[in-house]
């Protein structure tokens, strides 16, 4: 077997995984607490204020990392659903039940973010543009999935359950994606591109990328710990679960 | 028709009975025995795929189920505690339904299926006016219309009086005769007389 | 045809149990005139107040109305132990959806199409804006059957579910109530309605082919056959 | 107080059949949220546009979440054979109704008003109008309960009676509504909202004491007992 | 403690079985029988005026029923097809409501009414994830707290296994003994021991 395929195979092992994910897991916990100070510093204090939005445009670096994660997320989330259904991996279902409530909180933030960002520049909390609509309603598609999974007496009914209906939703990504281009909205359009020059200067983009970066890693973190403590509740009653917990006593 | 080594369903990841060795030749009638929630429900919706079993092998009629878990809900014909009848449709419009959904013998009278199970007259009646041992035969009724080589019944008798007792076992004793085999859960003493093999499914420690 | 047979007799069997009670087929226009009546009076009524928005009353109507009865889709059939007869029978899951949501859009999606006019009247819609309301509506209603088909496959087997199935729903009608209601406003503004009627179709025709089988692997969840 | 028992224990079971899927006691806020945002983006969105139209949205929004329950209200009770037990037993059913009447009330009216702060935000809804609003609809909830329990009452034995239940309550919400949307009016046009509030109230009390015999009555029907 | 004189229910205004007179005095047991469809359910549901009935007397305990419907509601105990139980919730909860709702004896043990009727261990399991038979004794364990002195059971022993069955058996001896009466309906051979006048409803005409 092809070396790549045999580590995700052994990944997919719960003991195996468990043991990964306790090494790993504080690696990315520092790294992504230390690029987030780093890029705090260098996009509140540092950059220098915007000549239209004076110092209200630095939610930029929360907003926009956030935005991405809440859509990155729901990518992640649904190819493990795809995962789960299709072979009925166990590790695959409660990894995508891991990435519900931590995409759900990005969702909020980004919203959060969004509205008292929309006061200063729009003049109201809340307006009815397209994708702003649409982010509310990968809220709502995390509420789901985090609800009919919860809804489910069995764990993994539930899991599979709600991985359909994440399947289903996936289209709304790239609608909120698309949404500044399909209709003509108050949001920003596109500023940062990853091919092409970014309509954004340097000086303001580098904390942004930071931030971005650090917003991944503690995706990362937080859903190994998730997932790591979901499989040890999971699997409480076998042996390498007691082995586990003797160890780390 | 039936082969099974070391059989036991799953809940919750445990084994519910003790496992148990099955083998069903065609001609034959099986009876499981066990008491209040030893899971006979449970195993005969195991057997269909409606929950998870394990076993040393499992076979029916030469096709490996463990692997083709399709194969049996083709050549099985299940009828469980709860009837599948639509109060709001007569006895016939039921009965119709159930024989195209299982994509049995179209040809089939109805009027002759209801006479046949003793409710000759009820064919136009909505089943949510029928009394418990009314709407239990109209269910039944399937039977008799049935081709299919294994029939699952899931406490056939309850609920019905005497001559509707004498109706099922005759039914039974014509889809043996044909070669057809039928796997049966009952309580206390079998109301029938047909010979049976008896499973006893016990504790699973 | 005998292989349709069995898709046929689900079809025959939805269309008669709700034929069954004739007064029910009237109910779902009789709700929709409610709550476009609710509104009017809630928004004050006067014909200059309404006309505005009288298009995506009656858009969030028609969504309403069929929302509603999807608690009724696959509940019954799962109380009674139908849907264990399917799975534990030979018949294609995926067709018997097919079967299920044509005779769900039937019922509903042509129904409340077709009442369109009168709720239009009492909301004051502009009469030129009615052709395009009804092209969109039937096209929308599809749609919305089929998402409707999936949460209620989700939700069958799920105890009190019908708040569970709002949550699931909406979000989903969203888009088709963006090009809806966009198709009609591009005619009010003097442009032409293609370009949303056609993003219109093509979700309609997308959900029409992944939403049988979604909703079929869904009611598969919690028995052990692969779907 | 052994002579409320009975009451006691059926309003415990109520309460802990909700709790017992505490998921569901935050889905009619959910709900609600939904609906609103139909609306929202119906309506097109900007915050002129929408600041008139959501009190009034508001009200239904929430007369339409307090609706949706409706049918489980009584629905399982008459399924499993509780409703029956009711009838053959040595209770009031008229306590009964009140005890139902009041898990009811406190599931649902409570819920939605205190979600109404941010309902009214997402609606731009101006902040002054507020208190108004959370008195009408603490005290309109309330009314729509009753209403809803004569109503579910009535449709317990009918199958899939959803758009007949609607077709039997929207009628009787219009004057909660219409006086419930009142108050809100009066207070944006400087009045002083006290009589619409005192007419919700008078309505309410009315309905406090009509409602559950009537219900109970409801009930009966179908049975030879008399009421 | 029942006494009626030509009996008879009413469906669609017509008789549904030839009348019959009953005489069921303190510490008797009575089994109504009947073919399917003869009408003892309906029988039961009559007498607590959940079904149009007529008799030229009807008496419980000294008052008539004709004249105050609301007699038996308080003095009889009723369980039928349908178990009245909540699915969501568990056996302890379904019971205490069911006691409480039922105006008995709040001081049971529920621990004891479980082992009891044998389902000891289940006390906080939803009933949902029980079998049929122990949902069955699960609302039967009503019985065990009751001290309502007439029982109305339909079919009692429907889904039992055998030590189910004398648990019911126990029971009603223990009732009886106390001076209560029980009215039951079963099919074929009844199950148990105990002494018991019958009566068979037959076709009105
Ligand atoms: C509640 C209100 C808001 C929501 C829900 C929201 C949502 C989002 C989302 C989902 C993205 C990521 C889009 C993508 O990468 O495809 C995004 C990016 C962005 N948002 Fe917002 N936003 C809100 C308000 C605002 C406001 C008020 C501003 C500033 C005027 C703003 C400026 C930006 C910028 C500059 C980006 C990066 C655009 C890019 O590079 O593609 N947002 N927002
Ligand atoms: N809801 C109903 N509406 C109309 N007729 C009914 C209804 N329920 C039962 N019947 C009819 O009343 C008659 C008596 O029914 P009942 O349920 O009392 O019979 P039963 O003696 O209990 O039968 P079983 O042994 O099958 O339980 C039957 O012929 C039946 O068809
Ligand atoms: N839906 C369910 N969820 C969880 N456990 C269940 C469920 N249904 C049944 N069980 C449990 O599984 C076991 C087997 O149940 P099953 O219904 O198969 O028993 P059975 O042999 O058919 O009993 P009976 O004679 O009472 O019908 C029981 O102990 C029961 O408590
Ligand atoms: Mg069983
Ligand atoms: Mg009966």
């Amino acid at each position: 077997m092809n070396p790549v395929w045999r580590w995700f195979h052994q990944l997919g092992s719960p003991p195996y995984f468990y043991r990964f994910a306790t090494r790993w897991m504080p690696w990315f916990g520092i790294s992504a607490l230390l690029l987030t100070v780093i890029g705090m510093y260098l996009g509140f204090v540092e950059a220098p204020a915007d000549y239209l939005q004076g110092d209200s445009f630095r939610i930029m670096y929360i907003h926009v990392p956030a935005a991405w994660m809440s859509m990155f997320i729901y990518g992640v989330m649904a190819l493990n659903g795809a995962i789960a259904l299709i072979w009925r991996i166990k590790l695959s279902e409660l990894l995508f039940l891991s990435c519900a409530p931590i995409g759900a909180m990005f969702t909020a933030i980004t919203l959060i973010t969004g509205m008292f960002w929309g006061k200063p520049t729009w003049g109201a909390y809340w307006v009815w543009d397209a994708r702003l609509t649409s982010e509310l309603v990968l809220l709502f598609l995390y509420f789901g999935v985090i609800g009919l999974a919860s809804a489910y007496d069995d764990l993994r009914q539930g899991a599979r359950a709600a991985a359909v209906l994440a399947l289903v939703g996936v289209v709304n990504v790239p609608i909120i994606h698309f949404s500044v281009k399909w209709w003509n909205t108050l949001h920003q359009g596109e500023t940062v591109r990853i091919m092409g020059k970014s309509s954004i200067d340097s000086s303001m983009l580098w904390p942004l990328l930071i931030m971005a970066l650090a917003t991944k890693l503690y995706f990362v973190f937080a859903l190994l710990l998730r997932t790591r403590s979901a499989l040890a509740e999971q699997e409480r009653g076998k042996q390498w679960v007691r082995e586990a917990m003797v160890e780390a006593a | 028709m039936l082969q099974a080594e070391s059989l036991t369903c799953l809940r919750d990841e445990e084994a519910l009975f003790a496992p148990i060795d099955i083998d069903l030749p065609p001609g034959h009638l099986l009876v499981l025995e066990g008491r209040n929630g030893a899971g006979k429900t449970t195993l005969l919706r195991a057997l269909l795929g409606l929950h998870p079993l394990t076993a040393k092998s499992l076979h029916f009629r030469g096709t490996d189920v463990l692997r083709e878990r399709h194969a049996l809900c083709s050549g099985a014909l299940w009828l469980g505690h709860l009837l599948a009848l639509k109060g709001d449709l007569t006895v016939r419009e039921n009965l119709r339904y159930n024989l195209a959904i299982g994509d049995e013998d179209a040809a089939e009278d109805v009027d002759e299926l209801c006479a046949n199970l003793g409710i000759a007259g009820y064919e136009d009646t909505p089943t949510r006016s029928l009394s418990a041992g009314q709407r239990k035969r109209a269910a039944l009724a399937r039977l008799a219309a049935s081709r299919r080589p294994l029939w699952l019944l899931d406490e056939p008798f309850a609920n019905l009086d005497g001559p509707g007792m004498a109706v099922v076992e005759r039914l039974l004793a014509t889809h043996l005769a044909r070669g057809g085999s039928a796997m049966l859960t009952s309580h206390g003493v079998l109301p029938i007389t047909l010979p049976a093999t008896t499973v006893r499914l016990e504790h699973a420690r | 045809m005998t292989a349709l047979r069995p898709y046929q007799a689900l079809l025959a069997r939805d269309l008669r149990l709700a034929f069954r009670r004739r007064a029910d087929l009237l109910l779902p226009l009789g709700f929709a005139v409610l709550v476009v009546l609710l509104f009017g009076i809630a928004l004050g009524g006067t014909p200059e107040r309404l006309a505005p928005v009288s298009a995506p009353v009656i858009w969030v109507t028609v969504l309403l109305a069929g929302f509603l009865s999807l608690d009724g889709l696959f509940r019954p059939d799962v109380d009674d132990g139908t849907l264990d007869q399917w799975l534990a029978g030979p018949t294609s899951i995926v067709g018997l959806m097919y079967a299920k949501a044509l005779a769900h859009w039937l019922l509903y999606g042509v129904g409340l199409t077709l009442s369109t006019p009168l709720l239009a009247m009492l909301l004051n819609l502009p009469v030129d804006l009615l052709p395009v309301m009804l092209a969109a509506l039937a096209i929308g209603t599809l749609g919305a059957t089929q998402i409707g088909i999936i949460a209620a496959a989700l939700t069958a087997r799920l105890r009190r579910s019908g708040i569970l199935l709002a949550l699931i729903v909406m979000p989903l009608y969203l888009p088709l109530l963006i090009f809806g209601s966009g198709a009609v406003d591009a005619v009010r503004l003097g442009e032409s309605p293609k370009g949303a009627l056609l993003l219109l179709a093509a979700q309609t025709v997308l959900l029409l082919t992944l939403a049988p089988p979604a909703a079929a692997a869904a009611l598969r969840i919690g028995s052990d056959n692969p779907p």
